[in-house]
């Protein structure tokens, strides 16, 4: 579940990028002018955003058709070649190499226009993947992948937890041994979003494992259509399959494949991370915010079960109101916090996640209490209807996936409260006697 | 792999639950149960028929209409076999049928008013003691205890029971379009959503506003101006119903007892037993979902260590075993006393089903965090009991009501 | 130790707070406060007029009526301060004082309706534009700005915001036995129990029905015919009063805005105000009771480990802290839209109350859990933030009646 | 805390004895024999017990005046001057060796009528102390105190729990060393419920410094009176100073003063916890079920404050009423678990102990909602309303007192669900490198 985490759809992290044709252009343009040009050309080539009904009460993680996709590779390729993709990003792996300025002027007249809709791997390969690459890849694997995924050639998705290796990261048992000049990678991965429909992985592997488990790691990029790579749609229990299972048998890969430096891997993966949990909070500005009125969805949700004017129901639903502004407050509030103390931002973002994963549960039981007998059964093809359940299915989303409760709790615990550490059973030895000792745990220790 | 309900069951009981596993587990195991969520078939007559056998649908109705249970408070027993369905997710209206026996079985005794006088199984027949004659729902009776038919109960939104489901509206057939004499029996009209497992059944107990008041009727479920149809549904176990009735005509020996205040008793004694019983199928459900979360944290490893070894998940499941414990004894002691004829049964009864709505979501939701990832996965049967155990929170009354029952009694005793 | 309430503090409202600071740990620490719960003594004049000093009592006043703020949103400042207090438990009306002086601000402005208009602190002064004169309460409100009085808010259970506490009768002097012109003003009379710190205080400014509806006046407390009792209660770091007024004359200048709908708008702000403050103050003791358990999980040793270091203790305080920081950024956000005059500064300002009401509870619950038994003892501070947070959750409303407030406005915006 | 835990005020639980001088005549009567002149005897020496008001919300730890101490020691001597003290207890030691049928006859002819009230600590001595020392004090120890325990000559407190060392039981800092043939004792002992007005405290001491923590530990009974001895009463946050803490500054005792085996005291302590966690639930019968209508005391307190009608303060009263009746048919549950496998009786008992540390704080909070204002402020010496203040006060007692709710939470995942170990880092090396160790923590571990 690690590899989707706070991203949403990621549809709107997209950074909108310019091409290398209008490069110069948009260098010897004032910000207004860039502005300008822009409009002109998005009112041209963009669609407008349909009107979109209320939102899903919960997070719903629907798959997108395969026609929207090609789409949105196409628009994507549009961008690019109009010189507004990759608008912050170097200029020598095919970005406009502008100012953050550059790139909000142009996102902020885009707004209201549709933009590329690359379903949920988009938003994996823009906000993670390509951004993990742009830290730590070598130039040769940057001129390789990064102009193709500008233009929307290369979808990458993560290949990082695994089926016994979830919230422990770095407990992976994937591995690649070096044979003949050549990286042979057998294991399997899990929960990588989208990988049905994408192009590339980025594969964390065991290389070592002789050393404790946060070395002896590295990232490889693993061509999904490669021989001995297998994909395996995993159905959920809402019934979509947007996440994937990767079997590797005996998949080949060269040093060209390799993302970072070999048996570095855990610290791409900080980096990866650091973009999944949304590091990007702390260089935004404040967090805007809209008043919203009180829990329009819930009010929404009573109006349709007949519930509107039933005090109890109204108490519900001003209880989730409460809980939601006390959310968005705490946004605001850790934005200042992280601006005042960047070093302190990465930490801090443990409060963002833990509050989605504490009160999203509590919110959808809200809303199950609210709709009654109606949130449970529905007729037939009134998807509407069925959306208060399918809110609470989802529920647990963000209390399990990239970072359980549990382990936010810890990193607060340690790193926000300077609570003493827990115990450790897994740092101090080699990776393969850690495996071996906790099949024979005893609980002794020190 | 019991439930293990009843703290200190009899042999009799002990012997109950253990064919009831061994039935469910030879005939429709939760593997068998997916297979049938996926298909739209019914739960078959073989499986009906054999669960009757084990008494399934006997234990709630008197000795005298054929009725029978291994302890001396049918409602015990019943409850011990819920658990036990509820921890496999069994499909069928086990609660609907025994419910609509129940309340047949009460309404042909003479008085009637088994409600608030003793044993659940005790009382003469109507038959001997009234007229001489078989009771109206006889024959009814005695095929619902054979397994030879199924039932379900339409209540719908009568009381507040189950908000926004639709009431009926039950006529005299003489004041029907048409007219006809007292004889013609009555008319049924509305539409009922939120109906258990109304799909497969043989007849319906319809509780409904008539001329003198709340009123119950047997309606056949083949009887013109029946319309029945499923619901898509949260809970892919089990089937919940829309239930339209046009016109629909009832022979004058449909009525079940009789309308105004006696039957408003018999309708808060049907919620009560309802209640337990639901509430003991959620209590089974709770704990095969818990003993399923129990055994992968003991396996499971992260971090070098079985994550059961960890206090955040150990700490956890201890706090989710004590609701558990906490909703067995409870539901326990309310079949007990509902079923005993203690004086505090009712309001165990509605205490049980408020507790069990609330603590199940929460249970599920522990659970659910236990598993994590694998949780999410269609494969996986921890979404089975999620499922079940939400739609379950709202079926036969949610907290609200049953506290709102309790409310009514703030003050009074028992 | 500062609470740090404000994420990002200007560099006035950092120096508002510090000297706040300062002065607590100067004059009142937590050891003063101690002393002073033991003793019968208000806190003293000095106390007073230094604090005013510092500007804790003209925040929310108009700078034409004297007041001033450190940055442009006066109820941002006051709540810094409220928070500072209340991790010091520093006792006394600043709640009180600065509502009443923001109440006789907005009622001194010629319409009346900062409720729903703009800043804070923003505004023409009455005496300038209606009258030429100065306002009626122009001297009063420089004595409450200059801690030369102090003066507390006897709301009652007007609105329903202290069930239980009584409320008071305004009427004209001349329906009163004796008669009168009109110019004689007012006669009150009722008892109204639950008001926060009236002894000590000067003035008390009193809600209460009118003929011509909701009424408020400003009533001396030397006055005859008042009568104020300490009451005993939970929090003895703070006196709960209970003030009697019988057939207390006031002059007719003591009347505060429009009677009517006029003041039931102005009611409500002061509600609103009295809650972000209130919600202030108790998310400042939250901060303190926290910090220490905190402190302790850090030191205390068990099992051959510091407590700090087992998941229970450790997850327990992450998740205290996260409902803190919560808390900490829901009254900082409703002190800047209330203050600010945002469409959602009501709706902030009852949220906010009712969110600190809550977790505020909870939070000393986990504190004393971290601490054990040295929680139990008398000489641990613990007991003191514990009785304190008990006791705010239900001054100026307790959580249930803010999220009626909030009920009321379903549908709405803001 | 630990010392005082489950036991309430102890008084129900003092087994009421007969003397020496009837014991011939009474072992030949029948049990209904028995009975009749028990009730005649009864009836001439007892007095009624006087109405009682409604139960305080929550627990409170009342003193218990020395004049009421005084008038219980003497009744308790009358019991057993007529041979109703120690009806069970051996005859060797003053009891009257009779079975529990004699005693059960003797408490239910006894109901209604005043018993010796010996305090806090009148608990203590009978319920705990002295059936601790009866199945591990010495023939010689046991003649010297047992006789002079049943005339309530000597009221015994527990010496257990120190300032560092509260849950963790075992942990014991106070040492006692043995010096030309004396023990010399050394430390502080905390939460000795009545320790001020009892005459003896049984005192768990560290005697070997070199063994694993739960071993060198030896329990002594230490007089109160003695030089060295310092007893200060614990003032509480409801102002009440039931508990104290006591100061040994090189008190000097005796061997025979040692109960149980010198370094064998975690032995002992297991049976001391077993009986102060109310171990005799199993030996019971079913527990009698009273139907008590709905939440009475809160029904009062809503009728007090003027709320009986409010459907939110019903709901709350509801609310806390489905939790007593959960709580009461837990305990019936238990029961039955327990008289099934009594094997598992004292890791079932964990569940009661943890229902009520976990509900009892949630009860004080729903009658805080309840009383609202006029639960946190009263008119002067109206004692009654500020029951529910105290109650909140209170009302974390059983989640701290005795083992707190994280201990019983790890005795019911261990030993009730088999869940793995907790890694332990003071079980396996010397206890004076165990406090080294964790003052040194750095979270390392195998």
């Amino acid at each position: 579940m690690g590899d989707t985490a706070v991203k949403g759809t990621g549809q709107t992290e997209v950074p909108a990028e310019a091409s290398t044709e209008t490069l110069e252009t948009s260098e010897t343009l004032t910000l207004d002018e860039y502005r300008a040009r822009a409009r002109v050309w998005i009112r041209e080539n963009l669609r407008p955003v349909p009107a979109a009904g209320p939102a899903p009460v919960g997070m719903r993680t629907t798959e997108t058709p395969p026609e929207v996709i090609a789409a949105g590779r196409a628009l994507q390729r549009k961008l690019f070649d109009a010189g507004y993709a990759g608008i912050t990003w170097p200029r020598e792996y095919g970005g406009q190499g502008l100012g953050g300025e550059y790139e909000r002027a142009f996102l902020e007249e885009a707004r209201g226009y549709q933009m590329p809709n690359l379903g949920i791997a988009g938003g994996t390969t823009f906000g993670v993947c390509a951004m993990t690459m742009l830290a730590h890849a070598s130039p040769d694997f940057l001129r390789r992948h990064i102009p193709r995924i500008l233009t929307a050639e290369e979808l990458f998705v993560q290949f990082f937890s695994e089926p016994e290796a979830g919230s422990d990261l770095a407990g992976v048992r994937s591995r690649a041994v070096r044979e003949g000049g050549r990286w042979i990678l057998n294991g399997a991965k899990i929960w990588s979003s989208g990988a049905y429909y994408a192009d590339w992985g980025m594969c964390l592997a065991r290389t070592d494992w002789d050393v404790p488990k946060h070395r002896g790691l590295t990232w490889f990029a693993v061509p999904i259509g490669a021989k001995g790579v297998t994909v395996r749609r995993i159905r959920q229990i809402t019934g979509d399959a947007e996440f994937c299972e990767e079997f590797f048998d005996n998949v080949e890969l060269t040093d060209d494949d390799v993302i970072g430096d070999v048996n570095d891997g855990w610290t791409v993966a900080q980096t990866m991370l650091m973009f999944e949990r949304g590091g990007g909070l702390s260089h935004g500005g404040p967090v805007r915010k809209v008043p919203q009125g009180i829990a329009p969805d819930l009010v929404e949700l009573a109006r349709s079960v007949g519930r509107i004017d039933d005090p109890q129901a109204r108490d519900l639903i001003v209880r989730a109101h409460v809980d939601d502004v006390a959310r968005r407050a705490l946004m605001a509030r850790l934005g200042g916090l992280m601006r005042a103390e960047p070093g302190r931002a990465a930490h801090l973002a443990s409060y963002a996640k833990l509050a989605s994963g504490v009160h999203d549960p509590v919110r959808a039981n809200l809303a199950m209490a609210i709709g009654g007998p109606d949130a449970v059964a529905w007729e037939e093809n009134d998807e509407a209807a069925g959306r208060t359940a399918i809110g609470f299915l989802n529920s647990r989303f963000m209390s399990i996936a990239g970072g359980t409760n549990e382990v936010q709790r810890n990193g607060i615990g340690e790193r926000v409260l300077g609570l003493p550490r827990e115990p450790s059973f897994d740092s101090g030895k080699p990776f393969r006697e850690v495996l071996r000792d906790a099949r024979n745990w005893s609980g002794r220790a020190g | 792999m019991s439930v293990r309900l009843l703290a200190a069951a009899t042999a009799e009981q002990g012997m109950l639950v253990d064919t009831t596993v061994r039935f469910i587990e030879d005939t429709l195991p939760l593997t068998g149960v997916r297979a049938l969520a996926e298909s739209t078939e019914p739960v078959g007559a073989a499986y009906i028929a054999d669960a009757a056998s084990l008494g399934w649908f006997g234990m709630l109705v008197d000795e005298r209409h054929g009725g029978g249970s291994a302890s001396g408070i049918g409602l015990v027993d019943a409850a011990a076999v819920a658990a036990e369905r509820g921890a496999t997710l069994q499909p069928g209206p086990f609660v609907g049928t025994n419910v609509v026996a129940h309340a047949l079985s009460v309404a042909a005794s003479p008085t009637g008013d088994l409600v608030s006088a003793g044993q659940m199984s005790a009382g003469p027949v109507s038959a001997d003691t009234v007229s001489g004659e078989a009771g109206p729902h006889t024959d009814l009776l005695a095929r619902l205890v054979a397994g030879q038919a199924v039932a379900t109960w339409v209540a719908g939104a009568v009381g507040g029971l189950t908000p926004g489901a639709g009431e009926v509206t039950i006529r005299s057939a003489t004041d029907a379009p048409g007219g006809g004499s007292a004889l013609d029996g009555y008319v049924l009209d509305g539409e009922v959503r939120h109906v258990p497992d109304a799909l497969g059944c043989d007849v319906l107990l319809v509780t409904g506003n008539g001329t003198d008041g709340l009123t119950q009727v047997i309606v056949d479920t083949t009887a013109p101006g029946v319309e029945i149809r499923a619901l898509s549904g949260l809970d892919i176990t089990r089937r919940t119903c829309s239930v339209r009735l046009s016109g629909v005509h009832v022979p004058a020996g449909a009525l079940v007892g009789t309308p105004g205040t006696a039957t408003e008793d018999l309708f808060a004694r049907q919620t009560q037993v309802a209640a337990v019983l639901a509430a003991a199928e959620s209590v089974g459900a709770m704990h095969r979902d818990f003993e399923l979360a129990v055994e992968y944290a003991r396996a499971r490893i992260a971090f070098g260590r079985p994550i059961g070894s960890f206090q955040a998940i150990k700490h956890l499941l201890a706090d989710t075993s004590l609701s558990l414990e906490m909703a067995k004894g409870l539901v326990t002691a309310a079949a007990e006393a509902l079923g005993g004829g203690a004086p505090d049964g009712a309001e165990l009864a509605h205490a049980a089903k408020a507790f069990v709505a609330e603590h199940g979501i929460t249970l599920t939701h522990a659970c659910f965090q236990v598993f994590g990832g694998i949780g999410y996965t269609w494969e996986h049967d921890h979404h089975l009991f999620m499922r079940r155990l939400a739609a379950d929170a709202v079926t036969y009354g949610c907290a609200q009501w049953h506290r709102a029952r309790l409310a009514e009694r703030i003050g009074g005793v028992g």
